[in-house]
């Protein structure tokens, strides 16, 4: 097909040809073209169907603020639905299809929904679809979100990547029109460090669209020299492609360039976008402004669009919807349109001006005060109905129309953070407010300014105040500077499907029943009628329904309101938010020094937190995972077992007053305890609920090495430095984590001390009298390798753990593995070591759940009230003493066999089953290879009392009842023998 | 003199690197590192301590400074010192025993991984990595920052060099993140 | 006037004419049996039970905006009751019966939608802790279901089951949860207030209350002094300005939670469904917009807007979740104010002043709270004594040290 | 949000973690007689003001030091940062 409505000169390469598809069928274009132009100059009007009437559609505008012309753009897992047609920039292959439309675009089931728009008015499906109430979710609902929805999802994974980045200047300039150019020529020339953005891929903003000149040249010819100049600043980065999306607090915006959405298709490696972070000293926002239409009868024909939409495909992309177009226009800038296009051999029927003393501006016929009345044309407009000054009819025959109702400013980010623009008289529009971001300056267009001359004016002065520049500004071009006066004409009286949101099929109708029901408020109007609701956020629509509901009212319309935008600017894809930061990399990953050798066992590996650590070790033969735990845990009782524990928390305390800052962080006694000792520790949080425990090996008069949980590694660090540092400001105590710095294996097993005989130095003497029950300290291993000893047990054996720097961390697992042979030596996994922690009654994270108090936990006698701990008095409140409170207790089935569930819940052997009476719940349940039975932890209402009670477990939600016996949570050595070994 | 092989961050024997367009990056395994922190009212001597040691007064606020032993800024009154691994392997025993008690002293070798990255683009990859102004920084700068929601210390070596310290047991993740940025801005 | 299918026909075909206002806009009365501050969710829900179940009809809600401007207006539309405390569950269980019933009871469609819930399990520790929470959803009488990793695979092959950095081992479903139209709950609750004679008044903004030897005797307005037997205030987020004004510290603080909406979409997600490795829920509205959500920002705040952290935080959590998503562009953000409590459970109890009466501490878990929150605050209102499914919402729990933790996060709100 | 770190100059504030009000640095005498009440207020009690607000910031991702920023919970602006330690000390706090 040949470009039927291409038009002679614009901005387009007609040296290279371009091949596109559009519903499947083959078309062609040329660089510079977006989708939307290039359809056009092929003689396509109907472009979409709107959301609700499924009304036939084309393209409103030509940029961002597009209604209308949604497609979905490129194929399979690439494709992008709700893309606006007006913003696709060309490429070779690109392949659209229209959308919300069944069987075809032509053709649209759906397009009933228009006959039955009169039942389908604003806020229908409030009075209905209420009976019977089962069928809403069955059948009602169904239909309306079938109906509803624009575009489809491919529900594939986005394979592209994405990227996030961050800039820093000193004054970031939103939007390349001429203020923005001249802003940054301004800035540029003055040495700032400046970034230029624009949403477009071309820099100039309208200028590409305009025929006028600036110094005698056109205006695009002044763009191409300024944009050189600048390119050639170090000081200035331009960023075309490029939509600033957000004001954020403290000067930084949020950016969206679209690095790749213009290829056909991505370098390997390279991102479809970037999000930037731009972190500004000052900005200038140079946004310009949008036209707004007019409402009249069957307003959204395709081929009906925005004067200065129609000027900029005839300008700019050299094309046009039709060869014999109308306008229809409030003011001047519609007249500019015609004249550009007459000039261009468009056939000008008419220009359709409401104000009786419109000028004259060209070879073509001006209808004065006269009005669009109504159109025909059911898949694209084909006339135009014009109600003259005297009365009578004049039927238009043409294929397009241009309506032109004003300009209103693009303020879109001076409301960001919360700041309401102000109503300008003079233009009749809002214009930005008192309270703007702070650093936040606004020139051109976006200011209410609306002539070339003031733009650029504005554009220079703005950048110079912004960066509080001395001297002259540089000269500017000479160029129009006619005032402009905008007298508003909202709507044409007696009009009712007279289109305000194209979209969102919000019509002057809606407006009035939302009135009529009273919904006034514009944020009620909003609600009640999705006005402005849609993709494009009311950029064209708004400000037209604001207007119909004052006039209703009786209210000017700053009283009536203004509703203020939101951030993003324009819609930004999910995963642009997200960058890298998906998949596996979504959090970082933490690999224990043991790791690698592990792999090479064949481990399984599971996470914990962002570690990933070594879950069971399975041998040959083993096909269930019990197998290789159960063996993991008799191996090690029998014998030895080793387990890296690197993940738990390691933090460094230092200075002379360490010991008495951790008797502060801990509940119990930490004041006195010798050098070479270690101590177990629970920490309470403020409110006296248990935060953490661990141990505390105190190496030296000033120095300790306390431990944490895994899971609470981090939140301890901050908490002991909040105690230090806006405590307790004179003790003298240094922390620092040193979690990463040391592999830290667990050595446990009756054969535990003659397994690290083989690799201690002999020199270091480890026997239980030379190295006791919970003693520490520095040794050598392997011949003169520095590592710390501790003689401390997780799993109730005789057990050590050993630490070196965490590079020798692989060769010592290896190390351990091979002098261990003679012992039989087993490296156990994370379920290992939880089943010989539940065996022993240890509690961990499943207890320590941010709810039990050391009362719960069976230690309250640990709580010292003779000295001021974190939590200690409030740990002390009557609700937490209560005489049935929540104890710590082991439970076991009463018939072997028989499993424990974590998550069950304890019920009294007889009586109701329900939550009043409740009587605890199991935190950790496991099978003891030592015990041959299913057992499990828990907390009992008052369970120090209740040992050998016969209880219900039960847990319905996994249809399980088992009787229970209540036992010692210590099930192994409850006298710890073992340890003492 | 013990037998045990070390192995680096990244797991191997010895250090990766690679190279995109005009940047490369490499593991840096060969690092000694201690973290010095005043003891309080001993900040004074502490510092003419690292002054000795490095041959250079302590570095001040978000610096470096220092010959073959190197310290750089990480906190009030709280510095750590880089030393190389083959000659100074013991590095924390030894700074302790030159500031004796007016400082903490803490082994912080193996908590870090470090990477370097060279080439005259480094800098349009750090600006895809963390939010510091890459751009101003100048030989001698250093500053803890996040990057892929890592801590990190990001020191500027010269005009094209810069060393990324980041957390040991993440180092696969972190140089994965590097790796992707030089891909996407070179 | 009656809302039907037939009166929707009826109108239509006489051209709209017989529509009447939603609820009429009186002047302020001199004095009120009960006077509610707030023309939120809850507010008007009062209103609507103290008219409808307690029968006092002398009764008005004064707003300082527009009714359902606040949280009720701006949030992402979840109703669902699973909790795990005693001093929750109930409730919450009382809140999704009232929902069920909520569209007869108002002649409103506020497009009550049961389509489920599900919190995804990505370990053992995260399956014990939802195994108990789902045994207590059940004991206290409402629906649970613990489903394995097939089958969440086979209601949601679109989640991310092949690259996940932590696998979905699971996930604990509540059929009966689901969404609903906010704006239309406010609606149609003050609809119905309005209709059994309660006064809705907007822009009438409270600038003090009026308290003699501690009892309440009304509150002074922007449209002067409204006298009330009893006052109760309902403006969670604002809580702490308005009790400031009573001269009350609360257990509150006040933090902006974000909320987003995408660009209409095809149907594509069955229903709710929240990440639980990462800060992300989502579900699709009616109109095809993916309504999703993730953390506060974590500071004090009553800007009603957030910061880009937060943003990227939720998406890289909906991309970690579902990388279907990632084509789909987010179209909306906004930030509500959340009267964040102490122990992350609401308030609603007598306060020491004589006949001033408090709802608030709401959290993020205010919308599907409405109805029971609207039902026992006008049973206390009504009674002067706490309804028995909100008995453990005291002031002072606090004190006494009686928590209802159920994240057990501590008084530290942000993390709640 | 950018806060302007005593010693560092503006780090964005996605580099810290938040705790609460400042108060919390007046933590209670635990002899006093009302000892248990005074906790109770401090530990649970907020002024949680629409303005001018004194919190706890602690910069994890940066020098670890904790800081009291004096930050308008309606505009977000902040007018003050303070080393906590330093608060610490003027309101009398030591070992």
């Amino acid at each position: 097909m040949t470009q039927v409505n291409r038009l002679g000169g614009g901005q387009i390469d007609r040296t290279k040809t371009l091949n596109f598809k559009f519903d499947n069928r083959n078309y062609t274009a040329h660089p510079g073209d977006t989708l939307a132009s290039a359809l056009l100059a092929n003689g396509v009007r109907l472009m979409g169907r709107s959301f609700k009437y499924h009304r036939p559609r084309g393209v409103l505008s030509a940029g961002s603020e597009e209604p209308n012309a949604l497609v979905e753009l490129r194929k399979g897992s690439r494709k992008e639905p709700n893309t606006r047609a007006t913003t696709i920039e060309m490429f070779d292959g690109l392949e659209a299809n229209s959308q919300n439309r069944w069987p075809s675009l032509k053709f649209d089931a759906l397009a009933i929904n228009d006959q039955l728009s009169r039942f389908l008015t604003a806020g229908f499906y409030y009075k209905t679809f209420m009976w019977p109430a089962v069928f809403w979710e069955k059948f009602y609902e169904p239909l309306i979100r079938r109906a509803a929805g624009l575009g489809t999802l491919s529900m594939q994974d986005d394979p592209d990547e994405y990227d996030k980045g961050f800039r820093h200047c000193d004054l970031l300039i939103i939007g390349a029109g001429p203020a923005g150019l001249m802003a940054a020529l301004t800035a540029g020339r003055a040495g700032s460090e400046v970034i230029l953005a624009d949403e477009d891929f071309a820099l100039g903003g309208r200028l590409n669209s305009e025929s006028f000149l600036l110094n005698d040249d056109q205006a695009e010819i002044w763009v191409a020299q300024t944009v050189a100049e600048l390119s050639a600043m170090p000081n200035v980065r331009l960023m075309p492609r490029t939509t600033t999306i957000g004001a954020f607090d403290h000067g930084i915006y949020g950016a969206v360039e679209q690095t790749g959405d213009h290829l056909a298709n991505l370098p390997t490696g390279k991102p479809r976008q970037i999000l930037w972070r731009i972190y500004s000293k000052r900005a200038l926002l140079c946004t310009g402004a949008t036209e707004r239409p007019i409402a009249f009868e069957n307003n959204d024909r395709p081929g009906i669009m925005l004067a200065g939409a129609l000027r900029s495909y005839a300008n700019r992309f050299a094309a046009t919807p039709a060869r014999r177009v109308a306008i229809f226009t409030n003011n001047d800038d519609g007249h500019r349109t015609a004249a550009d296009l007459h000039a261009k051999g468009v056939k000008i029927a008419a220009v359709v001006d409401v104000r009786v003393d419109a000028p004259t501006s060209g070879d073509y016929e001006v209808l004065r005060g006269a009005q669009v009345i109504d159109t025909k044309g059911r898949l694209g407009l084909a006339f135009v109905e014009v109600g003259l000054a005297d009365g009578s009819n004049r039927t238009l025959d043409v294929g397009a129309l241009g309506v032109s109702g004003g300009w209103n400013p693009n303020v879109h980010l001076t409301c960001h953070q919360r700041g309401r623009p102000t109503w300008d008289e003079g233009l009749s529009a809002f214009v930005p407010g008192e309270t703007l971001p702070p650093g936040l300056a606004v020139a051109g267009a976006a200011n209410g300014i609306m002539t070339t001359y003031g733009a650029l004016q504005s554009g220079a002065q703005g950048a110079a105040q912004a960066l509080e520049l001395k001297g002259d500004l540089p000269t500017l071009p000479e160029a129009e500077d006619m005032p402009v006066r905008q007298t508003p004409f909202w709507y044409v009286q007696g009009c009712s499907r007279a289109w305000l949101d194209q979209q969102n099929d919000v019509t002057v109708k809606d407006v009035k029943l939302s009135h009529q029901e009273g919904f006034r408020s514009v944020e009620h109007l909003k609600r009640y009628t999705t006005l402005g609701m849609a993709t494009d956020q009311g950029k064209t629509s708004n400000m037209g329904g604001l207007a119909i509901m004052a006039e209703l009212a009786g209210k000017s319309i700053p009283e009536t309101g203004t509703t203020i935008f939101r951030p993003p600017y324009t819609p930004v894809p999910i995963a642009t938010f997200a960058g890298r930061l998906k998949g596996q990399e979504f959090h970082p990953t933490r690999l224990p020094p043991s790791h690698y050798w592990a792999k090479e066992r064949g481990a399984v590996f599971v996470e914990v937190g962002n570690w990933l650590r070594a879950q069971w070790f399975p041998l040959p033969g083993e096909t269930h995972w019990r197998q290789s735990v159960d063996r993991e845990v008799r191996q090690t009782r029998a014998s030895v077992g080793v387990c890296d524990c690197t993940t738990l928390g390691k933090i460094d305390v230092q200075g002379t007053d360490a010991a008495d800052f951790l008797n502060r962080i801990y509940c119990n006694g930490f004041a006195k305890f010798a050098v070479g000792k270690t101590r177990y520790g629970l920490m309470l949080r403020e409110d006296g609920i248990a935060m953490d425990d661990g141990t505390a090996a105190r190496l030296a008069e000033d120095h300790f090495i306390v431990t944490t949980t895994t899971a609470n590694a981090v939140k301890v660090y901050q908490h002991m430095e909040f105690v230090r540092q806006c405590l307790l400001p004179d003790m003298d105590v240094q922390l620092i984590s040193t979690t990463e710095a040391w592999a830290q294996y667990a050595v446990a097993g009756p054969n535990s001390r003659k397994l690290l005989q083989k690799i201690v130095d002999p020199e270091f003497d480890i026997s239980n009298e030379g190295f006791p029950f919970m003693g520490c300290g520095n040794v050598t291993v392997c011949g003169g390798l520095r590592a710390r000893l501790f003689r401390i047990s997780f799993s109730g054996e005789l057990a050590f753990e050993i630490a070196v720097p965490s590079r020798y961390g692989d060769a010592l697992m290896r190390r351990l593995m091979r002098e261990g042979e003679e012992f039989n030596v087993v490296p156990y996994g994370t379920e290992a070591l939880s089943v010989m922690r539940i065996e022993k009654g240890h509690a961990a994270g499943n207890e320590l759940n941010g709810t039990t108090s050391a009362l719960n936990l069976g230690m309250a006698r640990m709580v010292s009230k003779k000295k001021d701990s974190i939590g200690a008095t409030l740990s002390e409140r009557e609700g937490l003493n209560q005489p049935d409170a929540l104890m710590m207790v082991g439970v076991k089935p009463v018939n072997s066999g028989d499993k424990v569930t974590a998550g069950g819940h304890l019920m009294n052997a007889s009586g109701p089953v329900d939550a009043a009476n409740d009587q605890g719940y199991i935190t950790s349940a496991a099978f003891s290879p030592s015990l041959d039975s299913h057992i499990g932890l828990g907390f009992l209402k008052n369970g120090g009392e209740r040992q050998g009670e016969k209880m219900r477990l039960v847990s319905p939600l996994t249809e399980l009842t088992v009787e229970v016996e209540i036992v010692s949570a210590h099930f192994v050595d409850p006298q710890g023998e073992r340890l003492r070994a | 003199m013990h037998d045990l092989v070390a192995l680096t961050a990244l797991g191997g024997t010895g250090p990766e690197s690679c190279t995109v367009g005009s940047v490369s990056c490499r593991e840096y395994p060969d690092i000694a590192l201690a973290s010095v922190a005043a003891r309080l009212g001993h900040e004074a001597e502490t510092r003419t301590a690292l002054a000795t040691l490095t041959g250079h007064t302590a570095p001040d606020i978000g610096q470096t400074s220092g010959h073959t032993v190197k310290a750089f800024w990480t906190g009030p009154e709280q510095w750590m010192l880089e030393a190389p691994f083959e000659t100074h392997e013991d590095l924390a025993s030894m700074v302790k025993g030159h500031v004796k008690d007016a400082a903490s002293v803490s082994e912080q070798t193996d908590a870090w991984t470090r990477f370097d990255l060279e080439g005259p683009d480094v800098r349009a990859v750090l600006e895809l990595l963390c939010n510091l102004d890459c751009r101003k920084m100048a030989e001698g700068d250093a500053a803890r920052t996040s990057i892929h929601h890592l801590g990190c210390f990001v020191l500027c070596r010269s005009a094209d060099v810069f060393s990324i310290y980041g957390p040991r047991s993440s180092a696969r993740t972190l140089q994965h993140a590097i790796i992707a940025a030089m891909n996407s801005a070179l | 006037m009656r809302y039907s299918g037939f009166q929707v026909i009826k109108e239509a075909l006489t051209g709209h004419k017989g529509w009447k206002p939603a609820w009429r806009d009186p002047e302020p009365k001199p004095q009120y049996d009960i006077l509610i501050i707030g023309g939120g969710g809850h507010g008007l829900a009062t209103a609507h039970y103290l008219a409808k179940v307690y029968g006092h009809r002398n009764v008005a809600v004064i707003e300082k905006g527009w009714i359902g401007g606040g949280n009720v207006g701006r949030n992402t539309t979840i109703i669902r009751s699973n909790y795990l405390l005693d001093g929750n569950e109930p409730f919450y269980e009382f809140s999704l019966k009232l929902w069920e019933g909520l569209e007869q009871d108002l002649n409103y469609n506020a497009m009550v939608s049961q389509r489920g819930i599900i919190n995804l399990i990505h370990s053992d520790a995260q399956r014990d802790a939802f195994t108990r929470r789902g045994n207590a959803m059940i004991l206290n009488g409402a629906d649970a279901e613990l489903l394995d990793a097939d089958q969440v695979r086979r209601e949601y092959p679109f989640l991310n089951f092949n690259n996940a950095r932590f696998p979905i081992k699971g996930g604990l479903a509540q059929r009966r949860g689901g969404t609903v139209r906010h704006d239309a709950v406010a609606w149609g609750y003050a609809r119905s207030a309005d209709k059994n004679g309660v006064d809705i008044i907007q822009n009438c903004e409270v600038t003090g209350f009026r308290i003699e030897n501690g009892r309440c005797l009304g509150v002074e307005t922007s449209k002067g002094f409204i006298g009330a037997g009893k006052v109760g205030c309902a403006v969670a987020g604002n809580s702490g300005r308005l009790m400031g004004m009573a001269g009350m510290r609360l257990p509150i603080e006040s933090h902006v939670l974000q909320a987003f909406v995408s660009e209409g979409l095809k149907p594509l997600l069955p229903g709710v469904i929240t990440f639980g490795a990462g800060h992300f829920y989502v579900s699709q509205s009616d109109k095809g917009g993916l309504v999703f959500g993730g953390d506060l920002d974590g500071y004090n705040s009553y800007a009603q807007r957030g910061n880009l952290p937060v943003v990227e935080d939720v998406c890289e959590g909906g991309m970690a979740l579902m990388p279907m998503i990632g084509r789909a562009r987010l179209l909306r953000m906004w930030g509500g104010i959340m009267d964040m409590s102490m122990d992350g459970s609401p308030i609603i109890d007598r306060t020491h002043i004589d006949g001033l009466y408090f709802n608030g501490g709401w959290c993020y878990g205010g919308f599907k709270a409405t109805p029971a929150s609207g039902h026992c605050f006008a049973h206390l209102l009504a009674k002067d004594e706490p309804h028995p499914t909100a008995t453990a919402y005291r002031l002072d729990r606090f004190r006494a040290g009686r928590m209802i933790d159920e994240k057990g996060m501590g008084n530290q709100p942000n993390l709640h | 949000m950018i806060i302007q770190h005593p010693l560092l100059g503006p780090r964005d504030s996605s580099e810290f973690v938040y705790l609460g009000d400042a108060s919390l640095i007046d933590r209670p005498d635990w002899q006093a007689e009302n000892a248990a009440e005074a906790f109770h207020d401090y530990a649970y009690l907020r002024d949680n003001p629409a303005g001018e607000h004194r919190e706890l910031w602690f910069h994890e991702g940066g020098d670890r030091s904790w800081l009291v920023v004096t930050r308008n919970t309606v505009t977000h602006e902040i007018s003050r940062v303070e080393l906590a330690r330093d608060v610490a000390r003027t309101r009398g706090r030591s070992k």
